[in-house]
């Protein structure tokens, strides 16, 4: 299982997703995950994710293969939720697994990096006044900009 | 059969409806003209992105859609 | 559950562990974690990591405490194996959850890079002509260094 | 009672045995008089440290073991 590259319209069994990359992945040294939840933060009640069906998986698909070249993985695991989410629930989960340790980090936090800020994905928030779109954040772009 | 332009994210709401259909060919003037002031004002903006067909535009002013196509204008986007 | 820190001498579960983790952390934004298993290289038929009661355990309480400190963490769990391994079983899980989330990649780096130059661990490795102790590695020294 | 040498890790092939009993009380010449001449070559080397009672010394020539102690005489670490 070298690349596993999915959209979820539902919600995500991390353990079980683990557990099954791991197993799938015994001769790698390491193994690094990174799970994104929606944060309960002041009034959000949901977050909605919209994606654009030509553009977002096969794009995604692209950076997960950019990620395993450059970075000499066994396999990457990435999944991203799209539609409608609440506090709590997961968004993303992203597992990259690697002969050496560095290459394993490594590798998740550009995969992160390019999710957050490059991914065809549109975000907005229902808060107690209705739904509002997320700008891209300043954050987001110099984060992009470590791996150039 | 015509040209579909697709309203992405934040355009949606701009637009105010997701999809509409135009007349093909449609190029970077006609789309400009096509769609509501606001949006038109936004296609402006370097970071507004336009696929045709599946593949995003290296030049959205060299768009050339023909019958069949879909249009969809990608606002920046706000990540995971 | 704040701090999660256990010597273990039998295997460890993998995907259990990590879903109880993010469970008990549902309000974190991110948990990064960070799985090491043992490499089948070459003739390696097994690893045996041996520990001083004393000091090892505590030592791990005090690493994972400073790495909560200095990444404003949620909760950590750190879980090492000591005893005989064989290529393929897990030697050492951490999980890090933080609200942002480099703060739980750079914690989950950062404990690894200690666990794996600092924690008082000793390592043999069995392969055809019998056991042999393994040296610090000079790249282990530098990573370590990183954090300075 | 006795003051307990135990030899970690390569130290303990070395000396050929994981745990000796001396006299107490304990100094640091008599920890290199006691142990084998290959450990005591050991014990010079900077980065080979020594912990009494549950303590990693910070100087271990200062080492002062009592009865009852455990001295840990341990090499460098190679982690998980």
């Amino acid at each position: 299982m070298p690349l596993d590259v999915r959209l979820l319209d539902k919600g995500l069994s991390v353990g079980e997703a683990l557990a099954a990359f791991n197993s799938a992945h015994g001769a790698a040294g390491g193994v690094v995950s990174f799970l994104g939840k929606v944060r309960p933060d002041g009034d959000v009640r949901a977050l909605e994710l919209s994606h654009y069906e030509p553009l977002t998986l096969p794009a995604m698909r692209e950076l997960a293969k950019t990620a395993r070249d450059r970075f000499a993985l066994d396999g990457a695991l990435v999944w991203h939720r799209i539609g409608v989410m609440t506090p709590g629930e997961a968004i993303v989960l992203v597992a990259t697994a690697a002969r050496h340790r560095r290459d394993a980090f490594g590798a998740a936090d550009y995969l992160m990096d390019h999710l957050k800020s490059a991914a065809w994905l549109w975000k907005r928030e229902r808060r107690a006044d209705g739904w509002h779109w997320i700008e891209p954040r300043g954050q987001d772009r110099e984060d992009i900009a470590r791996w150039d | 059969m015509a040209v579909t332009i697709l309203f992405l994210g934040p355009l949606r709401d701009l637009a105010g409806q997701q999809t509409m259909e135009v007349e093909a060919p449609l190029n970077w003037s006609g789309l400009l003209e096509a769609v509501r002031p606001e949006v038109a004002g936004q296609l402006g903006e370097q970071r507004v992105n336009v696929a045709c067909a599946g593949k995003v535009l290296a030049d959205k002013t060299e768009l050339q859609a023909e019958d069949g196509d879909e249009v969809a204008l990608l606002p920046p986007v706000s990540g995971g």
